[in-house]
């Protein structure tokens, strides 16, 4: 639809796009490639070199375990990414289902859906997700699906209110008058006008995802040690963290570059496709 | 009488994507006091853009006046700073706009909204403000001023929304009134209460008018001067009369030509369109800005600027053909 | 005989859901009776909130009636399901008012203009390509337009556009919801004559909707004047035009600005009306100058006072 | 001022919401875990407490009547038996609400005080530093990992620069003040003991901050957008057309209309500040509900986290409704509808 570099030009010239994509090209990177790149075992222990200063050994310090945490910064890097996707992937599919239906249906179907959305949403999403994970049981898949249940509800609202909204416009009256039934009028045009506004609120909502996935490992209900999740990382170095601050600082720098990379980005595709800006 | 606003050879340009555009060039027209000007042109003519120069409202703020003079009551507005233009609005320069839907403060009473102006040109007390405010609903034939004033502007129709505006605008008996298509969006029977409301202002207060519109009909019946722009160009001004009896310029003459009229004339016989279409001011383009869809259009025409004619009585036509177009030609 | 389209009695009401399941009920058409030949073009004015735009979306049944039937060459539409509604659909098609908003942004005027035949699975597609650049001729635009979007054409041309559309399924009737009100009055021009023009070449039976009475002089043979969702008063345009008989159409006619005409203040009585009419009598009492006691108890019914030209009102 | 048809139906909607807490808790404890009554006693207790505590849950009969055994549970303020200390949940919660209603409060107003400060600041001189520096600091709020801030803050605000204390609520020199309302602060302005109420703000300022960083960010964005959008409103153009100084437009014509989408914003913000705590207080040591929870977690203590979620939801639900009652007055349009 709109050709490469047309989209460059645009990117061009808002320079923090620019950054956000560059963030996260370089920590999806830094991910894939950790095996290659990345200079010790991420789980090769080296008790006489624990609780290192950052040096030239080891550029990040080592942990109270000796492991090389630029190594195990590394692998996160890789599991963060897949957590936040992956959620955000899930839950957006769900949540436009059932928003498309709820706001294309109405009636029942829209009170029933909006009912059970609503029940979810009188929680706050880090109490729920703590509480479901809780019950499925500590561990990485649980969070996810915690953390996936939790987001569900802004995608369900989002899609429906895109969907109210387009149904009144007169084009899509106009392709019912020729007889376009429910499904061609979703596939044909409110599908691809949602587009924007979805794909802004799935680059956001990795970095959100991210966060709170990292937040439940930090509790100690998302990864268990000694997988290098960035959380799970910084939980067990909070004993540790006044005296040796690298400990901590990095795991959760990381965190924060990843998180923004991803915001900068979704701020930044809403205002490149957004209508208005198109127009100008 | 002298006149109270006297614009000369204004230009102004907007800053637009790559640099600024410019969308009015050597605009020129004056307004004495108790007069209606009526400014007339279709979309993207500039229309609106010439009322926002006169009280600086325009969205760059004063620095988008690229050239001219606004002469109010003999002042240079142009070189104004923000601050002294405050003291211009609502007290001297009162403006009313088209959407009444969206033009009061949702959250704040017409009582609040009222009184704020009054007390900030008057330095009168909040009570008397209210009594000036419900004596102006009274004049805007709004029956239960006192009601009114207490209520929310979602609680009111369009109309008399409207004429809530108006009496605002008119609280503090300024010289000039700047009404931006105000009856576009109203029901024809509405609008001819608030075109009353208009005429009655003029006469009784001696307040001056320009009514900004593209409805030739409304203009025709409210106006006693009317100026035609076409693409941010002035291409007429003159009385009403003789502007609509004897047009000079081409496209005002197409113009009238393309208004339905019932009238005159049988049922289901054609109206004169105007070929092509209205081109962007933005654009630079040499000549009569109107040459490309002019039946008259000479070969100095797509070269030269037209001049400004005089066609004596103040009416003016910026038009090469000698005393404007004549009566019997193409356009029927 | 019955008439090509035939309207009985049709009646729309929507309620509006209160708390506590109190309703409160709008009627937004309350009976209405027309009927339209083949090849006629019937006017409809008034002014907003008169009901007339719930009418365009019963013709093309985006909503269905309350009550009351639309007859489409003898076949009733008003409440027929939506599959055995699909063929008659292709019949029938609408031009709305919005230009900016009645064509998709994401689709290009060939994808605009080939959808109605894709949908009703006509033509191959480099038939649909053929016609739709066919079409795109017919209402005065290049067909190098096919590939451009609409955001890069003017109010004027998009109205073309979905004009060329709305002919697309070679429809008997069209129903123009106020196609002109949102341009200016030179593009105006140029869609109405080619609106007459196209009525003329493709024999079509136009339903023209409008607020403007000038307008609908230029395109339809005969008017109707609707008020508070009714018709008060129906007519060979030219007649209604210019000898109207009930007082609304008196005052609508008094009112329209037109170039020339002297300016007559308008009376004061004529005050902002709203909220649902009395339930007895006639719609028109709280604005009539000329009302009187048989007015306010019983409602005037359409009758025939001169050739083909009725009015709802007993004091003519 | 408030009708009764208004209120009512506030009420209808709130018992409704409490329902639907009610159902999606009892899911989570009753439907989800393999063997309920295991996870509610724990892997350590013995088989006549776990067969007692199957049928005081009424495991073997439909969910319909367990529901109802929860509810009366439930209604009777009976949270179930912490596994790890083996007190009711209810009065270990209710021993530690005040120290997180303290913590979150002020995290509150902190997060909606700067948050409008900086957003109507970033928009009103918009496009200038003020704007820019506004926009990289909520952006870094945004992208900020809670725990993450809390050590940071420790870090150098303990350790490098100790300028505030690192874990507690007041000096332990200090004995706290009477119990009226559980928070400090307060308490202590009661008894008029100067001491005790610097000392507890002075332990509140680093954890309320780094809790409410996050939410200014949120709200700073929120208020920016907002506001910027209202100042492009026709009202504010013929405000200005009226002569109303440049101030007035803004401070009272423009902020009121934007501010009535912050307000529904502060509902969400309480929410996960409440959320937010488990992890503030863990680190600060803030003896709160959320460290109460952190600890059980460890544990897997099943009953003191669903006790937990309960008692959050409700509070947030409650604080929720304050927020709504409050748009509905500010916004007229509202309450008229309401009313209709």
């Amino acid at each position: 639809m709109m050709s490469l570099i047309k989209i460059w030009k645009i990117l061009r010239h808002n320079t923090l796009t620019l950054l956000g994509a560059g963030l996260v090209i370089l920590i999806v990177l830094m991910g894939l490639l950790s095996p290659l790149i990345s200079p010790y075992d991420p789980n090769l222990m080296n008790i006489p070199a624990r609780l290192q200063a950052p040096g030239w050994s080891h550029p990040f310090g080592t942990d109270e375990m000796g492991r090389d945490i630029l190594t195990r910064v590394m692998y996160g890097a890789r599991i963060s990414i897949t957590v936040g996707v992956s959620i955000v992937v899930i839950a957006a599919a769900v949540g436009c289902f059932f928003g498309s239906l709820s706001g294309y249906a109405g009636g029942k179907v829209d009170r029933g859906i909006m009912a059970v959305t609503d029940m979810v949403l009188s929680f706050p999403s880090m109490v729920l997700a703590l509480a479901l994970t809780a019950a499925l049981g500590p561990g990485l898949f649980n969070t996810m699906l915690a953390v996936c249940i939790v987001r569900i509800p802004l995608y369900v609202r989002l899609m429906r209110g895109q969907v109210l909204a387009l149904k009144e416009m007169q084009y899509v009256k106009a392709s019912r008058t020729f007889g376009a039934g429910p499904v061609w009028v979703v596939a044909r045009h409110i599908v691809p006008n949602c587009l924007t506004p979805l794909l802004v609120q799935m680059t956001l909502g990795v970095g959100d995802a991210i966060l709170i996935a990292s937040s439940m490992s930090f509790i100690g209900l998302g990864a268990q040690p000694p997988m290098p999740e960035w959380g799970a990382m910084i939980s067990t170095a909070r004993t540790y963290a006044i005296d040796q601050w690298w400990y901590a600082a990095f795991p959760g720098l990381f965190i924060l570059m990843t998180v923004m990379g991803f915001n900068l980005l979704g701020d930044g595709i809403r205002d490149i496709l957004d209508p208005r800006s198109v127009k100008n | 009488m002298e006149p109270i606003l006297q614009v000369s050879h204004l230009s102004v340009s907007l800053p637009g994507k790559n640099g600024p555009a410019p969308i009015l060039k050597d605009i020129s027209f004056s307004l004495k006091q108790g007069e209606i000007l009526g400014l007339v042109g279709e979309s993207g003519s500039g229309k609106s853009m010439t009322a926002f120069a006169v009280n600086q409202l325009l969205p760059g703020g004063g620095k988008s006046i690229t050239g001219g003079s606004v002469l109010f009551a003999g002042e240079e507005l142009t070189g104004k700073t923000e601050k002294q233009m405050q003291t211009f609005r609502g007290k001297d320069i009162a403006m009313i706009f088209q959407e009444p839907m969206t033009c009061l403060n949702p959250v704040f009473t017409v009582k609040r909204q009222m009184t704020d102006v009054i007390m900030i040109h008057e330095k009168r007390s909040r009570k008397e403000a209210e009594i000036q405010a419900a004596d102006m609903l009274k004049k805007v034939h709004i029956r239960d001023p006192e009601r009114t004033l207490s209520c929310y502007p979602y609680e009111l129709s369009g109309g008399m929304r409207q004429r809530v505006m108006i009496a605002i605008a008119l609280s503090c008996s300024p010289r000039l009134l700047i009404a931006d298509e105000p009856t576009t969006a109203l029901d024809v029977t509405v609008q001819a209460q608030i075109i009353f409301l208009l005429q009655e202002a003029c006469q009784e207060s001696g307040t001056g008018i320009i009514f900004i519109s593209h409805d030739l009909g409304v203009v025709s019946q409210l106006c006693s001067r009317i100026a035609v722009m076409y693409a941010g160009t002035m291409a007429e001004t003159g009385p009403a009369s003789e502007v609509l009896k004897a047009p000079g310029h081409p496209y005002t003459k197409a113009l009238l030509a393309a208004v339905p009229r019932f009238t005159s004339g049988g049922v289901r016989d054609r109206l004169y369109a105007i070929p092509g279409m209205v081109p962007d001011p933005s654009e630079i383009q040499r000549g009569c800005l109107f040459a490309p869809r002019c039946p008259h259009a000479m070969d100095i025409c797509r070269t030269e600027h037209p001049p400004i004619q005089n066609l004596g009585n103040q009416h003016q036509v910026s038009c090469f053909l000698e005393k404007g177009v004549s009566r019997g030609d193409g356009i029927s | 005989m019955t008439a090509f389209l035939e309207i009985k009695d049709l009646t729309k009401t929507f309620t509006l859901k209160g708390f506590f399941g109190k309703k409160t009920d709008v009627h937004a058409l309350n009976g209405i009776s027309l009927s339209v030949e083949k090849g006629e073009s019937l006017g409809i004015v008034g002014e907003s909130g008169c009901g007339k735009s719930t009418l365009a979306n019963l013709m093309v049944r985006l909503e269905e009636p309350t009550s009351g039937d639309i007859l489409l060459d003898g076949i009733s539409i008003a409440h027929k399901k939506e599959k055995e509604l699909r063929k008659l659909r292709s019949r029938i098609q609408i031009v709305f008012q919005d230009p900016y908003s009645s064509l998709s942004p994401r689709m290009t005027v060939e994808q605009i203009l080939t959808e109605p035949m894709q949908v009703m699975g006509q033509y191959t597609s480099r038939e649909r390509t053929e016609r739709a650049s066919e079409l795109l001729e017919l209402v005065g635009m290049r067909s190098s337009s096919l590939r451009k979007y609409p955001h890069e054409f003017s109010g004027g041309q998009r109205q073309r556009i979905s004009i060329a559309r709305a002919l697309t399924t070679e429809p008997d009737i069209l129903i123009l919801d106020e196609p002109t009100s949102a341009l200016d009055v030179s593009v105006q021009a140029q869609v109405l004559n080619l609106l007459t023009d196209i009525r003329e070449k493709m024999k079509l039976t136009y339903l023209f909707i409008s607020h403007n009475l000038a307008v609908v002089k230029y395109i339809s043979d005969r008017t109707a004047v609707m008020y508070k969702g009714r018709i008060v008063e129906i007519g060979p345009s030219l007649s209604i035009l210019t000898s109207p008989m009930h007082p609304y159409t008196k005052e609508l006619l008094a009112a329209v600005p037109i170039v020339g005409k002297p300016f007559c203040p308008p009376r004061e009585t004529a005050h902002e009306t709203g909220g649902t009419d009395a339930e007895r009598g006639c719609i028109y009492y709280d604005r009539c100058p000329i009302k009187d006691e048989k007015c306010r108890r019983e409602r005037p019914v359409l009758e025939e006072r001169q050739e083909d030209h009725e009015v709802s009102c007993w004091k003519l | 001022m408030f009708s009764f048809q208004f209120i009512w139906k506030r009420l209808v909607h709130l018992i409704l919401v409490f329902l639907g807490v009610s159902i999606v808790t009892f899911s989570i404890s009753h439907v989800i875990p393999g063997d309920p009554a295991r996870m509610l006693v724990g892997p350590h207790a013995t088989q006549e407490t776990l067969e007692a505590t199957r049928i005081q849950l009424g495991l073997d009969q439909p969910v319909l009547v367990q529901y109802e055994k929860y509810m009366t549970d439930l209604a009777h303020g009976n949270l179930g038996t912490s596994i790890r200390t083996q007190r009711p949940v209810s009065s270990e919660l209710a021993r530690s609400f005040p120290a997180t209603l303290e913590l979150t409060l002020a995290a509150m107003l902190m997060a909606i005080v700067f948050g409008v400060i900086l957003g109507v600041a970033a928009a009103v001189h918009r496009d200038r530093w003020i704007d820019h520096a506004s926009r990289i600091i909520s952006l870094i709020g945004v992208s900020t990992p809670l725990f993450w801030s809390g050590i940071i803050a420790l870090i150098v605000f303990y350790k490098m620069i100790p300028i505030f204390p690192a874990s507690g609520r007041l000096d332990t020199f200090l004995s706290p003040p009477p119990d009226i309302t559980g928070m400090y602060i307060i308490d202590g302005l009661l008894a008029g003991d100067m001491d005790v109420v610097l000392s507890a703000i002075h332990h509140l300022l680093l954890p309320a901050f780094c809790l409410a960083y996050v939410q200014m960010a949120i709200v700073a964005r929120q208020v920016r957008s907002s506001m910027i959008d209202v100042l492009e409103q026709d009202y504010i153009r013929t405000a200005k057309s009226c002569g109303i100084p440049r101030h007035m437009l803004i401070y009272r014509y423009a902020l009121k209309n934007a501010l009535l989408p912050t307000v529904t914003v502060t509902g969400l913000t309480i929410g996960e500040l409440l959320g937010g705590a488990i992890i503030t207080e863990t680190i600060f040591a803030w003896p709160g509900m959320g460290k109460y929870v952190m600890d059980s977690i460890s544990f897997l203590d099943f009953p003191a986290i669903m006790g937990f979620t309960l008692v959050v939801s409700f509070s947030y639900v409650l604080i929720n409704m304050a927020v709504d009652i409050l748009y509905s007055f500010l916004n007229p349009q509202i309450r008229e509808v309401d009313e209709s």
